[in-house]
């Protein structure tokens, strides 16, 4: 298919994402897999908003014609903050689950609760 | 457990298929034509609207600042609830520091580092950065401090309570700004309408509020950072 | 009126960041400044939608900044948007007032928290634009994570753990839509997109439509996305259980009732009418059996939630106006009756909320044993409790639509319930060996809190006929 | 168009009203409403009760006057909760048992009732009483026939009156099957399955009442039977099927009541109605004997009480339905004979219990005095059937029963029951109480929740496993639903 090697790229980050969040048993790293599918979303985001030979959004005095789209970059920005104030919560989190439990092994976890 | 992660992966792969599908029919940003009215819009007028020549900033701290207020929030909420699940959490970090080498050597760049996070604050408006990005520079400057001098030091110099006033603060200063487009018979978070200075753009002092409110989010994301940093590794119960 | 739509959403934002100067410099009087605030806030939310009613037009638009749809974000005013912000509104000050009882030691962060899913969810409701909606569902979500683990118990942290992992999937997902919408259009506002939305190509309409709704069902909870909802709605403290269930759940009810209508239910490629009426009879039934296999009260009362969502999704699923309001509807009877069955359990009793150790307790609580029963009644769909009037509406609406298997469906939820309860009640009054008079009052405020659930979820029957009026006026506007 | 829905559905519009149909019920339902307050009241119980029992009272009035299906509906879900309240207020684990059971079964009437309600409106568009549409029939069929304790759905009845308070089951007693044979009247007019339904109820019943040991039990089950009587007339939907049954109503809830207040009185004395540890009360508690008989002449339809005139009438208007009103005569011995046993046990036989012997005392006045009021109610209406026939929906001519063919046709059943009872008394007394269906729904109920509990356990806490299902269904919709 006729996709630009960004896409893909954001495909593969997104599914490397997801399968990690649904395969890895430890908490940290389903906490990474968020992360990189995410990354992969905002990516996504990014490309949109460019094409080859675009300038970044600075208005100066070489204003050129190729400007690339500043919205998607004002989203990125803002979606990024929000990912590291998740991450930061869940990474507490998890600290505090491991100082209770002992383990970040997620079916480890489930046994000592029980 | 094994079956899963087959199942998984085929399961993502006919996804992100599905997926590829979707994608391939969205207008190509490869052609010029596809610049929306919005696009074309801000970038022609972005300027002149906002005064500030940095159009990222423009955006975030102009046409859609809601949408920064908002994500200050989250950051916000994000602190609130790191020092919450801390609170009574004792932890044993190093508490004397580094050798007098890496000590000395902060002394030296400390300044710096302190510098460049204030400059790419306050010049957000018309250079690639902002108060997000400032922030989080002056908040790698309290972790700095607390590895290389331990965290006692770093307490002693940022006592928690001021960390926390400076990020309330700095939110309030946010709010006081945007405010001010309530009561001059503007709109909330009004920039130039409201009668903040415009200036010439290009210059430091350009843009109406947006400086303004770079140096709040900056402020605040500085002093939430390092309270977070310090919730997780702290010692004592407070 | 002119600026009350962004005083709701910037006021409460104002307390969150005040809280935290106010507890340090004046510790003393926070208890009081908290319930002013409550006051301002709900008193806020009461003059918007006065004012919107007063005004008499079908939407008030407040551009932020001052730019317009076009450029910037503007916050809209609709009538769907009054109405949920009256039964948000509500259940926040009965938060906000129950936990300062329940919450006496709280750090003040918690009231931090409080108050900014307070905003969050204005913000919600407000905004026009998909990705503020974004910023303010991820706002009111981050808020949530720590109030749940707020009691620090194991089985709280990793309850909280499995919910932001839901909740953040969910997220994404409809991050992804945001994106594929503003790919294929060029704009974020919803209006704008309305306006253009049949003309994107098919494939990708189909995505958009996709992820938005499943991302909506997981915040939602209807099943099979509903596994997060039992340990964090059971192991959070009870306001906080009343403020998910009651207030938070609603959230994702709202956004289907904005979002779908802008997609057009999806018609033509995914067909989302049938998907949510095979989630809906799905969640209905497996939420009550969930419900029934439990033997923590707060477990039940939090499965029975997902059940409940089954009925509102069933409301919308099936798709004529009035299925649309009697899912509006029942949002505002579950909204009072779960978070009175919350705040009643939490007064009932402290600590464990399993069945087993629980003989005889509500008995020896007032008024909470009183409003429980209450509430729980209203929750199994009994008369004279408004649940009763908005299940009417949605069974008449399936029968309408020629769906009586669908109409059907309500009713056995109701018998299952009535299973699950009947055994709660079998042991909570049950009379024990312990001493009559060792009954214990609630505290005033909390009493108030309870009595304002029971009282508003039998008012809402009585005044049934204007508010169905109401609901229906707001789902015809909706989906004509 | 929309609002013309909601407008149909008559949300906010109660309607109250008493017309030819719900007279009699209104009136039956006041005076043996009033009855059993006074014996309620008499007994001393918590204030609490007796409130309950007042707005159980209040509750089946609204029921029986309302004057759309909204109403009705209303009311029909406040007596449950109510019933249930009544019945769980003796405190004691089996009538929390009870009272559970008792709130699944009209939990579900009630279930049946709304969507066939709905169904109903969603046809004529409007709340009002109408005759049923086909697509409604079978949810009536189940709400009503739970709520009159029609086979297979009887088991609550005995269940539930045997487990509450005595002073709460004489004022249980009276309404709830009676409001589901007001139903019958009102939402199920002329469905050719009810009277054979009435003749099961009527037979099995009686059946099942013989073999009891609890002599509340024995009441339950002969409610059963006696609700299938008035089921059989009023299921017919012809005016002298409506008469006869509407009037076998109020004389049943006299007789019933009375009987159900005897019974209580023996409870209040000797603290148990276990009828084989009984014995021999007739010299200690002469004046409850007088009245227990009353009810029983009553209820078998010896001439001249009340229950022979109705029964008569009905067998009349069942004259083009053999098989049920074969089934009614048998049902009558039937119930001569369980009657015998319940005066025979309690009251004429020597005690072989101690605690019997003892002596207990009659009952106080405040007891006593209701009881005598509906014992003359009793023996009144029966010679003289024309003072309530006025008040019957059709109000038709009626025939007279005292002839002698009427005579004999009322007398022999009981009289063969009686006899039946004197031969086969030692072999009653030898049977096992029979099992009935509720033990098969207790089953169930536990087979559901251990169910429920598994699928709860394997669900939860399965937080990846959990995850991937958003996937597939996110996978299923883009794919299937295209």
């Amino acid at each position: 298919m006729g996709l630009s090697l960004a896409y893909w790229v954001v495909l593969l980050l997104f599914g490397m994402g997801l399968y990690c969040i649904l395969t890895e048993s430890n908490l940290i790293k389903i906490a990474v897999g968020i992360n990189v599918m995410e990354a992969g979303l905002l990516l996504f985001l990014v490309r949109l908003s460019y094409s080859p030979g675009d300038l970044a959004p600075l208005m100066g005095p070489t204003t050129g014609p190729g400007i690339a789209d500043p919205i998607p970059h004002a989203l990125t920005l803002t979606a990024i903050v929000i990912a590291a104030s998740t991450t930061a919560l869940m990474l507490s989190l998890i600290i505090q689950i491991y100082r209770h439990y002992g383990t970040v092994d997620i079916e480890e976890i489930r046994s000592k609760m029980q | 457990m094994r079956l899963r992660k087959i199942a998984a992966a085929i399961l993502i792969l006919v996804l992100t298929l599905a997926l590829v599908g979707a994608i391939a029919e969205l207008p190509s940003p490869d052609e010029r034509v596809s610049q929306s009215a919005l696009t074309q819009r801000i970038i022609g007028k972005g300027v002149v609207e906002t005064g500030a020549t940095n159009l990222v900033a423009a955006v975030l701290f102009d046409y859609r600042a809601f949408d920064t207020l908002g994500e200050a929030t989250v950051i916000f909420a994000a602190v609130a609830g790191v020092v919450l699940m801390f609170y009574h959490a004792p932890l044993h970090p190093s508490a004397i520091g580094l050798s007098i080498l890496a000590k000395r050597s902060l002394d030296v760049i400390g300044p710096f580092v302190f510098v460049a996070g204030m400059y790419i604050v306050v010049y957000g408006h018309i250079s690639p950065g902002g108060g997000f990005q400032g922030g989080v520079i002056l908040a790698t400057l309290t972790i700095l401090i607390s590895i290389v001098y331990g965290l006692q030091e770093e307490r002693r110099l940022l006592d928690p309570r001021f960390k926390t006033a400076l990020e309330s603060s700095a939110a309030l200063l946010f709010m006081t700004v945007a405010f001010v487009g309530v009561f001059s018979g503007e709109y909330f978070l009004s920039n130039l309408g409201a009668g903040f200075f415009r200036g010439h753009p290009g210059s430091v002092l350009s843009g109406g509020a947006i400086p303004l409110l770079n140096v709040a989010i900056g402020l605040k994301v500085g002093a939430g950072l390092a309270l977070v940093f310090y919730s997780m590794v702290k010692k004592e119960p407070e | 009126m002119s600026h009350l739509p962004i005083l709701v959403i910037a006021i409460p934002l104002l307390f969150a960041f005040l809280i935290p100067l106010i507890s340090m410099l004046f510790p003393s009087v926070r208890r009081i400044t908290v319930t002013a605030m409550g006051l301002v806030y709900a008193g806020l939310v009461g003059m918007m939608i006065w004012g919107y009613h007063a005004m008499g037009v079908d939407r008030v638009i407040y551009p932020l900044g001052g730019w317009g749809p076009d450029v910037g974000i503007v916050l809209e005013l609709d009538a769907l948007s009054a109405a949920f912000a009256g039964i948000m509104g509500l259940g926040i000050l009965l938060v906000i007032l129950y936990s300062q009882d329940y919450m006496e030691a709280a750090e003040s962060k918690y009231y931090v928290l409080l108050f900014i899913v307070a905003s969050g969810i204005m913000g919600i409701i407000l905004t026009a634009d998909f990705f503020n909606l974004y910023v303010f569902i991820e706002m009111s979500a981050i808020a949530s994570f720590p109030l749940v683990a707020v009691s620090r118990r194991g089985t709280a942290l990793f309850a909280s753990l499995y919910y932001m992992v839901f909740t953040l999937v969910s997220s994404a997902l409809i991050l992804l839509g945001i994106i594929l919408v503003y790919a294929a259009t060029g704009s974020l506002n919803m209006g704008e997109v309305a306006a253009v939305f049949d003309t994107i190509p098919e494939l990708t309409r189909a995505s958009i439509v996709g992820s938005f709704v499943i991302g909506l069902s997981v915040k939602v909870a209807l099943i099979p996305f509903h596994s997060w909802l039992p340990p964090a709605h059971a192991e959070a403290v009870s306001p906080i259980s009343a403020l998910l269930s009651g207030v938070l759940l609603k959230n994702g009810v709202y956004m289907l009732m904005r979002l779908l209508p802008i997609f057009g239910f999806g018609d033509g490629s995914l067909d989302v009418r049938t998907l949510l009426l095979v989630i809906g009879v799905l969640t209905v039934i497996g939420g009550n059996v969930l419900a029934m296999g439990q033997g923590n009260v707060k477990r039940i009362l939090a499965c029975s939630s997902v059940a409940h969502m089954g009925y509102i999704a069933l409301g919308i699923g099936i798709g004529g106006a009035l299925g649309f309001a009697g899912a509006l509807f029942h949002s505002l009877n579950h909204m009072l009756m779960k978070a009175g069955a919350f705040f009643s359990v939490g007064c009932i009793a402290d600590g464990s909320f399993e069945l087993s150790g629980l003989r005889g307790a509500a008995l020896r609580t007032r008024p909470a044993g009183i409003t429980f029963a209450m509430s729980t009644a209203g929750l199994i769909g009994l008369p004279p409790f408004g649940s009763f009037a908005s299940k009417i509406m949605i069974m008449f609406a399936a029968i309408d639509a020629g769906m009586i298997g669908i109409a059907a469906v309500l009713p056995a939820g109701a018998v299952l319930s009535a299973i699950y309860y009947g055994r709660v009640y079998q042991v909570l009054y049950a009379p024990s060996e312990r001493e009559p008079d060792d009954v214990s009052i609630s505290p005033w405020q909390t009493t108030i809190v309870l009595v304002v659930t029971a009282v508003g979820s039998i008012a809402t029957l009585v005044w049934a006929g204007n508010l169905a009026r109401i609901f229906a006026t707001i789902a015809d506007y909706l989906v004509g | 168009m929309l609002q013309d829905a909601i407008q149909s559905l008559g949300f906010g519009r109660f309607a109250l009203g008493i017309d030819a149909v719900n007279m009699i019920f209104v009136i039956a339902f006041v005076m043996v409403g009033t009855m059993g307050l006074l014996y309620t009241l008499a007994s001393r119980p918590p204030i609490k009760r007796a409130m309950l029992s007042l707005v159980f009272v209040l509750a089946s009035l609204g029921c029986v006057t309302a004057g759309n299906m909204l109403t009705f509906l209303i009311f029909w879900e406040l007596m449950l909760i109510v019933s249930y309240l009544m019945i769980v207020s003796a405190g004691t684990a089996r009538s929390r048992n009870a009272g559970f059971r008792y709130l699944l079964y009209h939990v579900i009437a009630g279930a049946g009732m709304l969507v066939g309600v709905l169904v109903q409106v969603s046809a004529t568009g409007s709340m009002a009483f109408s005759a049923p549409t086909n697509a409604a029939i079978p949810f009536f069929m189940l709400g009503i026939g739970i709520k009159v304790g029609a086979i297979p759905f009887h088991t609550w009845v005995p269940d539930a009156y045997a487990s509450a308070s005595p002073s709460v089951s004489v004022v249980l007693s009276g309404f709830t099957t009676k409001v589901g044979v007001y139903a019958i009247i009102r939402l199920l007019p002329g469905v050719a399955a009810i009277p054979y339904m009435g003749a099961a109820m009527a037979l099995v019943g009686v059946l099942l009442a013989l073999l009891q040991k609890y002599s509340r039990r024995v009441l339950g089950y002969s409610i059963v039977s006696q609700v299938g009587y008035m089921v059989a007339g009023v299921g017919l939907a012809t005016a002298s099927g409506i008469d006869a049954g509407s009037l076998h109503v109020i004389n049943h809830i006299a007789y019933k009541t009375l009987l159900f207040m005897a019974a209580g009185a023996v409870i209040y004395r000797v603290g148990s109605d276990h009828l084989p540890s009984l014995g021999g009360l007739i010299r200690y508690m002469p004046l409850t004997f007088i009245c227990a008989l009353v009810g029983a002449l009553s209820i078998s339809g010896v001439p001249p009480f009340n229950g022979f005139v109705s029964k008569y009438w009905l067998k009349l208007a069942l004259d083009g339905q053999p098989v049920v009103l074969h089934a009614l005569t048998i049902a009558g011995i039937g119930t001569g004979a369980s009657f015998m046993k319940l005066l025979w046990y309690t009251y004429l036989r020597d005690p072989e219990n101690r605690t019997v012997s003892s002596g207990p005392k009659e009952v106080d006045p405040g007891m006593a005095i209701p009881m005598l009021l509906l014992a003359v109610f009793c023996l009144a209406t029966g010679l003289r059937p024309d003072i309530l026939a006025g008040y019957l929906p059709h109000a038709g001519p009626a025939p007279d029963p005292f002839t002698l063919s009427g005579l004999t046709a009322g007398a022999w059943p009981p009289v063969a029951g009686v006899a039946f009872f004197t031969v086969a008394r030692q072999l009653l007394s030898r049977a096992p109480e029979p099992p009935d269906v509720d033990a098969l729904y207790r089953r169930g109920l536990v087979l559901m929740e251990y169910v429920a509990y598994s699928l709860a356990r394997i669900t939860e806490d399965r937080l990846q496993g959990n995850l991937m299902m958003i996937l597939v269904v996110f996978l299923v919709a883009l794919l299937v639903f295209r």
